[in-house]
């Protein structure tokens, strides 16, 4: 008999909560998005899913007008946004305490994820981003290694989020 | 050692045994073995009984495609579960396994009776009759009917197992592991492409585990499988055993079902006990190989009757000899490979018929070296035998007629029709077949999706083919995805080529009205039957099925299809391809609903959402309500009240000092940008441009149908900016219709949404000491320029919040919104400061009370989306001057300007008595029904005011205003006076002062 | 016709059932007919039954693209009630309950209704609400619902899980004892039998492509497979084709064709004893007279004419009925099918005429018309009959949806079924 | 399970992360109040409800963005997509293969 051991990695994954930061949804039209750039002092990438970084802020493009701004805490964007106001019309609108982040780690993070992700987690580049949904809550997914994602879902949201990763991480420990 | 086992032979460990019970009694088999090769080990055909007549059955099949051996296996408590393959379900210790459909027992069943009067249970036989009397239908005949349903029994416990998901994203899924299928992946996994090979077996090999004398490459076929599958696990290939592809999605989306934990003695803590695979593959191969098709004669069921395949199978994958002196019948050459490896295994097998007059002459040279004795030209006419077979009758055919039967005794009879490519997930793909009248067969034809087919599964027949062409498909599969490979060779020793000729029943020089000839053994189908149907008019495949039920019993017509369509094709006159197959449907297999669940099951079935305050609520003992899909607090009692003293208690301690109300959950939307206001008032029925920053107002959302959509309190914080709230419910409908005509319609707009429902968590403050208590805890807002429906960004108890003074009660009341994980601080830090006051919490039911007793609607408890702004009162919120707005127009339809609308209204009862919402009101309580309905009660409670209160949709309601009307309740008509909504504080005095 | 009962089905087993005649014949098309019908479902039978039977109208067609029954009427879950909210609705299904319990002796084809109860289960203070309000305008209406607590609830329906703990607690249900199932099938066979026994003539395989209408506007027959078919009058009963059909005689329709899936577990002795139905939980099962559990699921989001449906929502459902019956988590599924039905905006049906002289329509069902079958057939011929709506059918127009006399039982409860 | 192709992500991507959002190309009438009740109805609710090539709406969650798409409802197969606001595409004859 020859008994197929599936191809999981029944390494442990980590679950963390990260610490709260600073997080911004900035809405501008393209023609005002270099002024906002500018006074923001950052790069705003116009790729769905593509991340810039500067001086500790870092922006993810999230749709076509569309940008999540994260920062340390105490970081004023807010001040240069609106003194272009004027000319740049746009929206900023704090949501730091809309989500909480978790942040998953380990050799068997793409099979945590591949249990309630439906896309190709595993194509995403180290370095990009993706707006998605994970079973029935929308999350954003960050890359930020081989192994290590970062995972915004909605505060509410997160218990049910926690209690499926939990359920999978244990079931990936159970190595079937 | 029993004597059908044969010592050292198979792929079962014969040092490890392993021992079950069937019908309670104890039996040994080994590792490795199923429940039915360990049973045939023993010398135990009798398996099961049919549905419909209680037959006696054995297994007929060794595999998936199984309809007779279903029994029903049990692990513990929770455990036990109907109508497994016992042909598929391997031997596990201590495993409990019962037969089904009989009673009192297996070899003495009572409702085989039905099998005595089957005469009368022809096909369809239950819609012509048990009509009269007419009575009898509800009290005798349908419990009968009823009653005899089922084969298995159902579980009785909940499941203590859990299922798994996953999502899988692969460059090939190769579906079956023949030779067909590893050829295919060997082929497919060069330069790297990401490959799966799946196989519903616990072992790779496909047929070739049935046929070990081949060698391919000079290697002995098993020696060959192992070494291969080693090279694909070294080039990264997924190999997934007990994996089932159940269903053919839309591009390429294939389910498959694994089976993790039922083969375990014991299995590991935490695992789950199946995992359905949703795979997302660029390519697909089907592999899937063929299945054998029983041959249709009187007697053709009986346990030891069993397939040609089967038994080589038994023989060589678990060592089983199914029967020391077997005979075959059939139409293939293949069958004859069986006769010869069990006459080599030490069978004295019986005899070979074989339908076809001319048989290949290195076959009858085989026979005849192993002293078999061939009836080539011959047909079996019937067989004899109660509980395993004992005889078979055969006869020569010759132009048609057959003569000169002669009876020959056997312990089982192996037989063949040929073979039907398994086109079940091709088909689910609604790919189209073709068929080959060479073959008798039906072959995949045009493609709708990117796969390709492959061995047996097309159609062809031999390993040599069969390897080519598996290698030749995984090969396209790579090109497919853009990239090259090596074309490979394989070169086959002792190979076993065959060909066959199809059959309707076989020619019999019996009464075919009397023929017991099966087509389909579970739902006793027989070709009988079938020609029935056809003669009552039941032209179309489909109808014959449903007619008859050929195919639709659990192996899905893998036994039964292409006989009973050739057998219809016969009755009408037709080519089979004229008439069709029915069509396939997923699972491929029956799949536990377990699997299908994955995690939706228990706390994970559908996500539950809390608010920062919810954990003080549960500590202090909420009741909670599930709202949309949150839970929210509904009351808090306290020791010894039931729901309506808490209430009342909650409501008069708000009405005469203060409340606190965890409002977090409703809805909100920032609506930002220079033309945030043009925007509010193309989206809301009410006028913005006027509103002054630092206000609010009630706004109302219409559907384009112009029906009350959703409602809420709308703050200007600035020029362009809109703190917009929703209710619970539509926070999610309302932004996306927002985006939606912001998107579509305004794309020109400077205007943007953000939901910030959960930046904020919202804490509502009412009651006449409010401000005493607020005041001293807020900074940043000028209290002279602070009157009703105001707002501001300020600090409130240290904290950044959205300070709004709004009433939903009444009384004067204020939210403050601050960053939700400030939340649960500033609820106990209000608490405490509201100590002074008595401050009480209060739930969502006691806020509806409030709300009703100041007329405030709820979206979708007091309208109903039949309800128009006119209708529920709310002409005000309209702004007239308005050229447009969603939902202007519809309110000028004819039919929502016409008179007699229901409209909304308050109801007093004169007796004092509480109305039940949803209670219905007459104008006549004296008229028959069906009574003419004017309204229903809407909204109806105990008050703070010493009388009930109620709020109604009335016909005319408004022009009825002090009449009486009559709500006729199972234990009499009370009678009600319409008045207005508000009943409390209707000059708004309160929250002037 | 050979007239069916237990005598007949006794000689003829003593024969060997070599008697029976064919249930319906093979009919071509003739050159002109009285009236059309396009659809061989139970309304389209049932109405051509109709017309020769109480209109004494026999010159009659019905034209099918496929098998007769092979649209929703073959692949429904078989539920039937008519404790809807609406006078309108209440009356419309109470008059097909009425029609339901005579059926099988009228067709002299057992169409085994089986009066075994409807329950509806309420999981929140809402479904109660709703659930309450059904039940007293059904009381009025003198349409049989009534409610039951949860513990009521649990003793009908011994499978029922009504733990305070589940997601969607159980609390309380309104059931219809004369609500219950049919044999699908045998509905659109017993109509085909008795309709061809009057004269009749069914034609299968016979796609209708398009409706032809003469120079004053007013219908004169079918363009077909089989070429033109004359026609007096022509009735649309295409089910989730509709609008293809009513777009070929110039009228475009408020109808959208969603996939709607249901499935099989396999057979299991009776364990369940009657149907439930949970709106919020989105799961609908009876249990088959053959032992297979029945499962209604819930349509995709897209429109659509395959009668396929995705993975995703068959996974829901089955989660839902485990939620609900968390003893069937170890039962498997045996098949699952789709059918396509259409979809009005306020989820109520149109039966009667259109701004198309000779033209009526019978469509709009969605998922919920075989309950409907015998009434609708028996007002739509009505109403072709006499060219003029019954009153029962009166308030089902096409011109509501200008108007605004929308009868919204789906905004007023929540899917109906 | 559809796949599906969003304009503006540029990538091809599982019908979880999108909305089915109705007809497309039905536009919101300038000034209703100049409608006939029966005029109105049409923008309401008929629908063309095309078996084969259908013009719908899709939204994509990832990018909040609703789009336009072509899609043949007898085989669920889309046959191109595009942004909101751009014009009809036409059915040319590969895209109604
Ligand atoms: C999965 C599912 C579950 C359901 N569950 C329930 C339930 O539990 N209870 C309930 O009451 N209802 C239910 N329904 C709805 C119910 O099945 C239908 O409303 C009802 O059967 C419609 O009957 P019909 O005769 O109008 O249509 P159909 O039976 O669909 O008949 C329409 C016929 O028109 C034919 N046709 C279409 N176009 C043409 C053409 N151009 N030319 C010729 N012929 C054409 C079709 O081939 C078809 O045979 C369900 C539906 C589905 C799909
Ligand atoms: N008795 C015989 O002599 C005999 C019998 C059968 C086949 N053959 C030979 O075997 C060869 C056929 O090889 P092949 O590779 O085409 O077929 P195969 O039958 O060897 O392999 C097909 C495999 O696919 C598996 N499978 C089918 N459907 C599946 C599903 N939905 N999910 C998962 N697994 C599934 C089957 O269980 C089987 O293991 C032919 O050369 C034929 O000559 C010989
Ligand atoms: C009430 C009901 C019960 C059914 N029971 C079975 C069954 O026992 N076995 C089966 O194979 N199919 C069963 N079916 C499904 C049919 O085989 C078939 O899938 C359905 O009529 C749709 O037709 P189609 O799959 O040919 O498109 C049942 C269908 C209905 C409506
Ligand atoms: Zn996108």
């Amino acid at each position: 008999m020859t008994y197929e051991k599936h191809q999981f990695h029944s390494a442990p994954v980590l679950i963390e909560d990260l610490a709260p930061v600073l997080r911004l949804s900035l809405r501008v039209k393209p023609a005002h998005r270099d002024t906002l750039a500018r006074v923001l002092g950052l790069d705003l990438p116009v790729r769905v899913g593509a991340r810039s970084a500067a001086a500790g802020t870092e922006a993810l493009c999230l749709g076509p007008d569309e940008w999540l701004l994260t920062a340390p805490e105490g970081t004023d964007l807010t001040t240069p946004a609106r003194a272009v106001h004027a000319d740049a019309p746009h929206s900023l609108v704090d949501i730091s305490d809309r989500e909480i982040t978790l942040r998953l780690t380990g050799p068997a993070v793409l099979d945590l994820l591949s249990a309630c992700c439906p896309r190709n987690v595993a194509a995403m580049p180290v370095g990009a981003a993706a707006r998605t949904v994970f079973d029935s809550a929308t999350v954003i997914l960050w890359r930020d290694g081989i192994d290590s994602f970062r995972m915004d879902v909605w505060r509410s949201f997160a218990p049910h989020v926690r209690s499926l990763l939990a359920q999978v991480q244990g079931e990936i420990a159970a190595g079937l | 050692m029993s004597r059908y086992r044969i010592s050292g032979k198979g792929r079962v460990d014969h040092a490890a045994p392993v021992s079950f019970t069937f019908d309670g009694k104890t039996y040994r088999g080994l590792r490795g073995d199923t429940v039915a090769s360990a049973l045939l080990a023993n010398g135990v055909h009798l398996m099961g009984r049919s549905f419909k007549y209680h037959r006696p059955r054995g297994a007929v099949t060794a595999g998936s495609e199984e309809p007779n051996a279903l029994i029903g296996t049990s692990r513990g408590p929770g455990r036990f579960e109907p109508n497994t393959r016992a042909t598929v379900q391997e031997l596990r210790a201590g495993l409990v396994t019962e037969s089904q459909n009989k009673w009192p027992s297996l070899s003495f069943d009572l409702g085989a009776v039905n099998d005595r009067a089957y005469m009368l249970f022809s096909a369809g036989f239950y819609y012509k009759t048990f009509m009269w009397p007419k009575s009898f239908w509800d009290k005798v005949y349908e419990p009968v009917i009823r009653g005899a349903a089922g084969l298995g029994r159902s579980p009785t416990e909940p499941d203590p197992d859990h299922y798994a998901s996953r999502y899988l994203h692969t460059d090939v899924l190769i579906v079956g592991a023949g030779p067909a299928g590893i050829a295919a992946a060997l082929a497919a996994a060069q330069s790297g492409a990401d490959v799966t090979l799946v196989d519903e077996n616990p072992e790779m090999g496909g047929s070739l585990l049935s046929d070990p004398g081949v060698a391919i490459d000079g290697r002995p076929a098993w020696d060959w499988i192992d070494a291969q599958l080693g090279r694909l696990r070294a080039a990264g290939v997924r190999l997934m055993t007990r994996t089932t592809a159940i269903g053919y999605y839309h591009q390429n989306m294939v389910g498959l079902c694994q089976r993790l934990t039922d083969h375990l003695d014991s299995p590991p803590k935490g695992a789950p006990r199946e995992r359905m695979w949703r795979v997302r593959a660029s390519q697909v191969v089907l592999a899937q190989g063929a299945l054998e098709k029983p041959l249709v004669f009187d007697g053709n069921d009986r346990p030891g009757v069993m397939l040609a395949g089967a038994a080589q199978t038994y023989l060589h994958k678990y060592g089983v000899r199914v029967g020391d002196a077997p005979a075959v019948v059939t139409s293939h050459d293949s069958a004859w490979y069986a006769a010869f490896d069990l006459a080599d295994s030490g069978a004295k097998v019986a005899a070979i018929i074989d339908t076809r007059a001319t048989v290949r002459p290195d076959l009858l040279d085989a026979a005849r070296q192993r002293g078999i004795e061939v009836l080539a030209g011959h047909t079996v006419t019937t067989t004899t035998g109660r509980l395993r077979v004992k005889s078979l009758r055969a006869a020569a055919v010759r132009g048609g007629t057959v003569s000169g039967g002669r009876t020959i005794p056997c312990d089982c009879l192996l037989m063949c029709g040929g073979w039907t490519p398994s086109l079940h997930l091709f088909s689910h793909t609604k790919g189209s077949l073709a068929w080959d009248a060479d073959g008798g067969t039906f072959l995949p034809d045009r493609k709708t999706e990117a796969v390709e087919i492959a061995g047996a599964g097309r159609g062809l027949w031999g390993y040599d083919p069969v390897l080519a062409d598996g290698a030749a498909a995984g090969l396209r599969a790579l090109q497919g995805l853009g990239r090259a490979g090596h074309p490979a060779a394989f070169r086959v020793a002792n190979d076993r080529p065959g060909t066959g000729t199809s059959h309707t029943e076989l020619p019999t020089d019996g009464n075919p009205g009397k023929a017991r000839a099966f087509v389909d053994f579970q739902n006793d189908v027989t070709a009988k039957d079938i020609r029935l149907a056809v003669r009552e008019g039941m032209r179309s495949i489909e109808h014959v099925k449903r007619y008859t039920t050929n195919g639709m019993a659990t192996d899905q017509g893998k036994m039964s299809n292409i006989n009973g369509l050739m057998i219809a094709a016969d009755a009408l006159g037709k080519q089979p391809p004229q008439v069709g197959l029915t069509t396939f449907r997923p699972p491929y297999t029956p799949t536990s609903f377990g699997a299908f669940c994955g995690y939706l099951r228990g706390e994970t079935f559908q996500l539950t959402r809390k608010t920062p305050i919810d954990p003080w609520a549960e500590a202090n003992g909420a009741v909670f309500e599930p709202v949309a899909q949150w839970r929210r607090a509904w009351y808090f009692p306290k020791a010894g009240e039931d729901m309506h003293t808490a209430v009342l208690r909650e409501c008069k301690a708000t009405r005469a000092s203060l409340g606190i109300f965890d409002a977090s959950t409703l809805g909100k939307i920032e609506v930002a940008g220079p033309d945030a206001v043009e925007f509010m008032n193309r989206m809301y029925t009410n006028p913005w441009t006027k509103l002054q920053p630092g206000r609010c107002r009630y706004g109302l959302l219409l559907g384009e149908d112009g029906f009350i959509r959703d409602d809420g309190v709308i703050g200007r914080l600035s020029p362009d900016l809109f703190h917009v709230t929703t209710t619970t419910g539509g926070a999610a409908r309302v932004l996306t219709m927002m985006e939606d005509y912001l998107q579509t319609e305004w794309p020109d707009l400077d205007v943007w949404l953000t939901s910030t429902t959960e930046q904020w968590a919202t804490v509502a403050l009412n009651g006449p000491n409010v401000l005493a208590m607020l005041k001293p805890l807020v900074q940043d807002v000028d209290w002279d320029d602070f009157p009703h429906m105001s707002c501001a960004e300020c600090t409130v108890a240290g904290l950044p919040a959205r300070l709004f003074r709004l009433s939903f009660t009444g009384e004067i009341g204020f939210e403050v919104n601050v960053p939700a994980r400030h939340g649960l601080t500033l609820w106990e830090t209000l608490m405490e400061a509201g100590k002074p006051f008595d401050i009480c919490p209060y739930g969502t039911e006691t806020m509806h009370v409030l709300r009703a007793e100041k007329g405030y609607i709820i979206v979708g408890q007091d309208t109903d989306g039949t309800v128009t702004p006119q209708d529920a009162g709310l002409d005000w919120a309209i702004g007239k001057a308005k050229k447009d707005f969603v939902g202007k127009r519809s309110l000028s339809r004819p039919d929502i300007v016409a008179k007699g609308r229901k409209q909304l209204v308050g109801l007093l009862t004169e007796d004092g008595s509480l109305l039940q919402e949803g209670a219905q009101i007459v104008l006549d309580p004296d008229q028959p029904k069906p009574m003419r309905m004017v309204g229903h009660v809407t909204s109806s409670y105990p008050s703070t005011m010493g009388h009930p209160i109620a709020m109604a949709v009335i016909e005319g309601g408004f022009d009825r205003m002090g009449e009486t009307v009559f709500i006729p309740m199972p234990d009499g008509v009370r009678r009600a006076r319409i008045t207005s909504t508000v009943f409390y504080d209707p000059d708004n005095a309160r929250l002037k002062a | 016709m050979t007239h069916f009962s237990a005598f007949s089905l006794l000689k003829q087993a003593l024969n060997g059932h070599k008697g029976w005649r064919e249930q319906w014949p093979d009919s071509q098309p003739k050159a002109e007919y009285d009236v059309v019908i396009v659809g061989a479902g139970g309304h389209g039978l049932g109405a051509a039954y109709y017309l020769a039977k109480e209109h004494g109208i026999t010159n009659v067609a019905v034209i099918d693209k496929g098998w007769l029954g092979g649209g929703n009427t073959g692949r429904n879950t078989t539920i039937i009630r008519s404790n809807y909210l609406y006078d309108e609705s209440a009356k419309l299904y109470d008059h097909a309950l009425d029609l339901w319990d005579g059926l099988s002796q009228e067709l002299n084809y057992n169409v085994m209704y089986s009066k075994r109860g409807v329950l509806m289960l309420a999981h929140n203070v809402h479904d109660v609400q709703s659930f309450q309000r059904h039940v007293n305008s059904n009381r009025l209406n003198g349409v049989d619902n009534r409610w039951l607590t949860k513990e009521e609830a649990k003793a009908f329906c011994p499978p029922l899980n009504i733990s305070p703990d589940a997601r969607y607690p159980v609390m309380g249900g309104a059931l219809q004892m004369r609500a219950g199932t049919a044999r699908h099938d045998a509905v659109a066979w017993g109509y085909a039998r008795a309709a061809a026994a009057r004269g009749v003539d069914i034609i299968q395989n016979c796609a209708v492509g398009a409706i032809r209408r003469g120079p004053d506007g007013a219908v004169i027959g079918v363009e077909t497979a089989k070429g033109f078919i004359r026609a007096k009058k022509v009735a649309v009963s295409a089910a989730g084709n509709t609008s293809v059909v009513m777009d070929s005689a110039g009228l475009r329709m408020p109808l959208e064709s969603f996939p709607l899936q249901a499935l099989v577990s396999e057979p299991v002795k009776p364990i369940f004893p009657c149907v439930v139905m949970s709106n919020t939980v989105h799961a609908y099962i009876s249990q088959s007279d053959k032992g297979e559990l029945v499962i209604g699921s819930g349509t995709d989001q897209y429109t659509s004419y395959s009668q396929r449906g995705g993975l995703p929502l068959i996974e829901h459902t089955v989660a839902a009925i485990c939620e609900v019956f968390p003893i069937f988590t170890r039962m498997r599924m045996l098949r699952k099918w789709g059918g396509i039905v259409d979809v009005t905006p306020d989820r109520s049906a149109i039966l009667g005429k259109t701004p198309v002289k000779g033209l009526y329509v019978n469509c709009g069902w969605g998922t919920g018309g075989f309950k409907a079958t015998p009434g609708a057939a028996h007002l739509l011929a009505w109403t072709v009959a006499r060219d003029e709506p019954h009153p029962l059918n009166a308030p089902f127009t096409l011109e509501r949806f200008a108007t605004g006399r929308l009868i919204d039982e789906a905004a007023a409860a929540a899917v109906a079924h | 399970m559809l796949l599906i192709h969003c304009p503006y992500c540029d990538d091809t991507l599982p019908e979880l992360e999108f909305a089915y959002a109705g007809e497309a190309h039905i536009a919101r009438p300038a000034d209703p109040s100049a409608l006939t009740d029966e005029e109105w109805r049409d923008f309401l609710f008929i629908r063309t409800n095309a078996r084969g090539p259908h013009y719908e709406r899709w939204r994509h969650i990832g990018c909040g963005r609703l789009f336009n798409a072509l899609r043949d409802t007898v085989s669920d197969r889309f046959l191109t997509t595009y942004k909101a606001g751009e014009a009809r595409r036409p059915l040319t004859n590969e895209a109604a293969e």
